[in-house]
């Protein structure tokens, strides 16, 4: 009988470094390039340290130039290597998206399907620090968009640790957002943590009587809002996709066919938001079994401002995820 | 201080080399109220310190009209200071209060002000180029004899949006100024590391535009440098380059542990920190004493004081106007 | 009594060419920028002999430099002019992209209110020429989840004549997109068409049996499929969206409220498409007067082919249309 | 015929010259006849013809090795063709039958051929220029003695994306042949609308890369400096950057009324046509006689009949692999 493995005590930027080790000593052909990876050490600390362990070839420090680093990535992996490439944030990767869409996340198709580009592209995400309009964005819903590629949001310690090296052994290109306040969350991760399945959301807590579905920076608070209905005797279940492309519709409709009733949570703008894919997921895969019109919890439609109260009023909130349950509860009005 | 600046010094006379004193303490001495601030959780979000770079905002922007339009990066306090943005405002901003320069909305990243043309304050390194074009556009198009200063770090000159603007300007004959501040410093990227040819004078002469680089540290230099660059881009309608060789004392941000530099490196550039330099020789030439520097810092701390019971006093704008300036009206 | 104005035979692009002559005429601010503008004459010809009447200082031809001509026109606007920046086609402007959600979009908000950017960025969009993947986006989406900004899409002469007037008037950014099938769109316009208002939505035709919700390219097809289904005895409502940001979503909670049942046609990727947001606002506005689930036509999750057959269907067809119909009426299975 | 070219010619041989003057011709009288398809709506989209710039390709790409790479644009036949791909699978491609290159789903734009390293085939201008850069890295990193050869215009100099990559392969030292066809217009945008200088060596010298200009009208020039600088990115792993001066003889594509030029500047160059030229210089040495042409032409024409026989019995993509090739596994 297999022991249960030994736990140990870390962080989300922890899971992300070990995770980020492994895959450079597990594979030659792995390397990491960006913004600051090396010498600085990384701008959320992620990969410090590596530059004096894997060197300048493997840990390559890049000039300020999104577009040529993304699109180097590409031509990397065309090339049989199998390139980590971080975007600090997703506020600069406007100025590599044309790379993304019309180079990494098209070539396999419009060539026929000669071509494969294994390339991983890392970046963080999200607002919540007071770093204000540029530097706060949420556009994990455009990204989900674009087909040819795989996006995933770890928001637990396990797929910190492991959505990398799955990410690594995909054939396409994978976008990983990392959000920017779950870096310092802490927990416990088994020391033999490794490789997680991409494609399935997971059901972060059971409920019957709702269905709080979240992702990324959204999960830890879709699971304080659940808390909070259990103290009200009401039982949510929180969903976290972790594949916002391909979504598990599978595992969506499952939640609802069970609840009959649905939040969803997402720090994208409301208008055009990944939430709103969801929500007509919802409409053609389970009209009939809803008992209450599906709620979104998104952002405000606006730059997201720098003050810190006007910030968490741009940004969801617990309170505002309790609201929206009382409304699909039926317990408002 | 650089041997041709003892003429410099002779031609400005002590009031105007005063005033550039003044510049530079004023934005020393905000700054590190700012960070002490930030210790405190006053201020929050990204806090960029210009410190040690002070004599490329003092010796420049005096030498501006008022029709002039500044566009700058996220290290703009200093900019902003000078431009004659009130301290108040921009500390109040800092704190994120209505009373702000830009309402709370954007902090330190996002210094702006209509009124005295300065356009921030952009968060994306190299996005404000391709707008001082425009500006320098508009005013082009509308025969305003009006000169548009550009502020960027070395590190931006990497970014595709410096080559376009380049190219741009110089095709269409803009009246822009492009300053970079050349700090050798991008986060913890070297210049070595990030461009082939660090000679970036060179790499703007290509094209066809004039450049040249000046000692930022020495804020006589960089006054007559730009009181002669500015006057240039004005008269003969067409973008110029110049860039500053300084060096930033603090770490990229409150959150850089700055561990990409000997502190040897540091210890030696601010051996030639321009505000004891500039203090030094005005002592030499008898335009300063300790009585005269005394009065004047204790006027910058009063300001400084001021500022921050501003920013203190300031109020929090209502969560109900989350929505409003988004659009002219709301749609 | 006002006579009847006279009607013209004209098409769509020389509407468009009429709204532009209209502005360059009346403001003086008013000029016109991006690639092939002038000596070209505009990539679909809309700016023919532009240059020779206008002069160069006012149809400017830019070098390939997207991201610099727009964030010129953010600054040109900044500065009182009333610059119209043509972006080639959708697929350039990702180039762009980053002038336009850090620079035009947030920078009245950013500033607190101070500064006001009167910009309009015109570009054409869509598939169906047979130019393959990296040229045949339909982006609109992406845009319309911006705050700050104003997103267009005339599907129609008299849209094509006026929505350009009425952009100019507004303080804010607007983008206008042009689908690329609908320039040589033929049909009769008012000698005196002019100025259209911005935020409505509009009925294009009435119907009480279900709702086909398009905009831009789709439109046509939509009312195709509208008229096939007359001759079935199907009545459907079609309503153009016109604006896809703000969405008139009043308009879209009426026609359902009337017809009960709605599909809606949009040419972008389906996941994460407008198409979303759309159901999504019926499904939390609307819900309770539904009597099927919304559909939605949209494009296959595909790099667009170049093969003509490929392309047909991977883009929606009438057939699509009349068949998503079928479902919402429950006339399948 | 640049008096050089004369040695050159002496140098290749009679043998060698007539494999260049074959591989233009092949080149010219495909585009000629792709130009009839789609008159015919045979071929549909863009169609981008290379023809006046032959001996760019022609000149170049017979250098590389097999394990070389290369990486061109939207007007790319001419070098798919040299390149090895089968015309049959070009034209096949441009049909949009799934016998084409891409299997139908590129058309003219996007010609790939992974056994070949033929990367395309981009429809963005400036797209290329950094994927071309990851090969070689990819290469270098694998200590592969590869070269990749990145073309693009004129018109692509002004992207971001150029400087970009310039000076990354450049901070790299990335064994990349950037070669820029520069055949004066972008579409209709002359280059002196388009670029502030116009001296593009000069541009890229100033990324400390070598730079050279070449009458990319004279296949023998092409060549020989083709051979020497392709050798020479091997043999120092260092990027190089090459200007072939040429001019397309046909519209931007088929939708361009070629509004912009003068017929006489675009006569002043067809005096300058590469086929006749090296023709002429080859019958004034005895190497070629109208018979031998005649079988060229005989042989040419062969290959473009069998190509487009092979395009015409191809088939149809069945609709249901729609959805296939989007991801390596269909999610
Ligand atoms: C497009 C973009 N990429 C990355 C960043 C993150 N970043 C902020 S400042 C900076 C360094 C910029 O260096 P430089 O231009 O030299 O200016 P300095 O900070 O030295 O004044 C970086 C990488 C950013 N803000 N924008
Ligand atoms: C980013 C981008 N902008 C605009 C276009 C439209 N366009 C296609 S080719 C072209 C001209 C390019 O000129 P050049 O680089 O000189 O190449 P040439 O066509 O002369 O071979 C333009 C503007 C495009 N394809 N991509
Ligand atoms: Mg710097
Ligand atoms: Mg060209």
């Amino acid at each position: 009988m297999p022991t249960a493995p030994d736990m140990r005590r870390t962080t989300y930027r922890e899971a992300l470094r070990a995770g980020l080790h492994e895959a450079l000593k597990r594979d030659p052909r792995v390397f990491l390039m960006g913004e600051d990876v090396g010498k600085y050490g990384g701008t959320y600390a992620v990969s410090r340290g590596f530059l004096e362990e894997f060197g300048p070839e493997r840990i390559r420090d890049t000039p300020l130039s999104e577009s040529a680093f993304v699109g180097a990535g590409i031509g990397a992996a065309l090339g049989g290597m199998r390139p980590i490439v971080e975007v600090m944030t997703v506020n600069f990767s406007l100025l590599a998206l044309d790379q993304i869409l019309n180079g990494a996340a098209t070539l396999r198709h419009m060539s026929g399907g000669q071509f494969t580009v294994p390339l991983v592209i890392r970046m963080a995400t999200g607002a919540g620090r007071q770093l204000a309009a540029q530097h706060s964005h949420s556009l994990e819903g455009w990204y989900a968009h674009i087909p040819g590629i795989r996006v995933l949001a770890p928001a637990t310690l396990e797929d910190a640790r492991g959505m990398l090296w799955s990410a690594l052994q995909e054939p396409d290109p994978v976008i990983i957002f990392e959000h920017a306040v779950l870096y310092n969350l802490e927990g416990e991760l088994p020391e033999d943590a490794g490789a997680v399945p991409l494609d399935r959301a997971a059901v972060r807590r059971e409920g019957k009587d709702l269905s709080l579905i979240a992702y990324g920076g959204t999960l830890p608070k879709a699971l304080q809002a659940a808390e909070r209905l259990a103290a009200e005797g009401v039982a949510a279940e929180v969903l976290d996709l972790r594949s916002l492309r391909p979504l598990d519709e599978a595992a969506i409709l499952a939640t609802v066919g069970k609840t009959h009733r649905a939040v969803i949570v997402d720090e994208g703008w409301r208008s055009g938001s990944l939430a709103a894919e969801i929500s007509a997921r919802i409409m053609e895969g389970a009209f009939y079994s809803l008992d209450a019109p599906v709620q979104r919890v998104c952002s405000e439609e606006v730059p997201i401002p720098y003050a810190r109260h006007l910030e968490e009023a741009a940004i969801p909130q617990v309170e505002d995820i309790l609201a929206a349950a009382g409304k699909v509860l039926g317990r408002d009005a | 201080m650089n041997p041709a600046s003892v003429l410099i010094a002779d031609e400005l006379g002590a009031e105007k080399v005063f005033d550039l004193l003044r510049l530079m303490l004023r934005i020393r001495r905000f700054e590190e109220k700012a960070a002490e601030l930030y210790g405190e959780t006053k201020i929050r979000g990204f806090l960029h310190l210009y410190i040690g770079e002070e004599a490329v905002a003092a010796g420049l922007i005096p030498y501006l009209r008022p029709e002039d339009a500044i566009v700058a990066t996220y290290r703009e306090h200093g900019h902003a200071l000078v431009r004659g943005i009130p301290a108040g405002a921009i500390m109040a901003e800092m704190y994120g209060k209505q009373e702000g320069c830009s309402r709370g909305h954007g902090g330190s990243m996002h210094l702006y002000d209509a009124a005295r043309r300065f356009y921030g304050g952009n968060a994306i390194v190299g996005g404000g180029q391709p707008i001082a074009l425009g500006l320098a556009l508009a005013d082009k198009m509308q025969g305003r004899p009006n000169v548009t200063v550009c502020f960027f770090g070395e590190g931006a000159v990497a970014e595709g949006e410096f080559h376009e603007s380049m190219n741009l300007a110089s095709l269409w004959s803009l009246p822009v100024l492009f300053c970079c501040e050349n700090n050798l410093y991008a986060m913890g990227t070297h210049i070595l590391r990030s461009h082939a040819q660090t000679d970036l004078c060179l790499r703007v002469r290509s094209y066809d535009m004039e450049a040249e680089s000046v000692d930022g540290m020495d804020v006589l230099a960089v006054a007559e440098a730009s009181e002669r660059l500015i006057r240039a881009v004005r008269e003969e309608g067409r973008p110029r380059f110049v860039e500053f060789r300084t060096y930033r004392f603090r770490p990229h941000s409150m959150f850089d542990p700055d561990l990409y530099r000997d502190k040897k490196e540091i210890e030696g550039w601010k051996r030639k920190d321009p505000v004891p330099a500039l203090i030094e020789e005005m002592r030499s030439r008898g335009w300063l004493d300790d009585a005269r520097l005394a009065t004047l810092e204790a006027e910058v701390a009063r300001e400084i004081a001021e500022a921050t019971a501003f920013a203190e006093a300031g109020t929090w704008e209502p969560v109900e106007n989350l929505l409003q300036d988004v659009y002219a009206h709301r749609p």
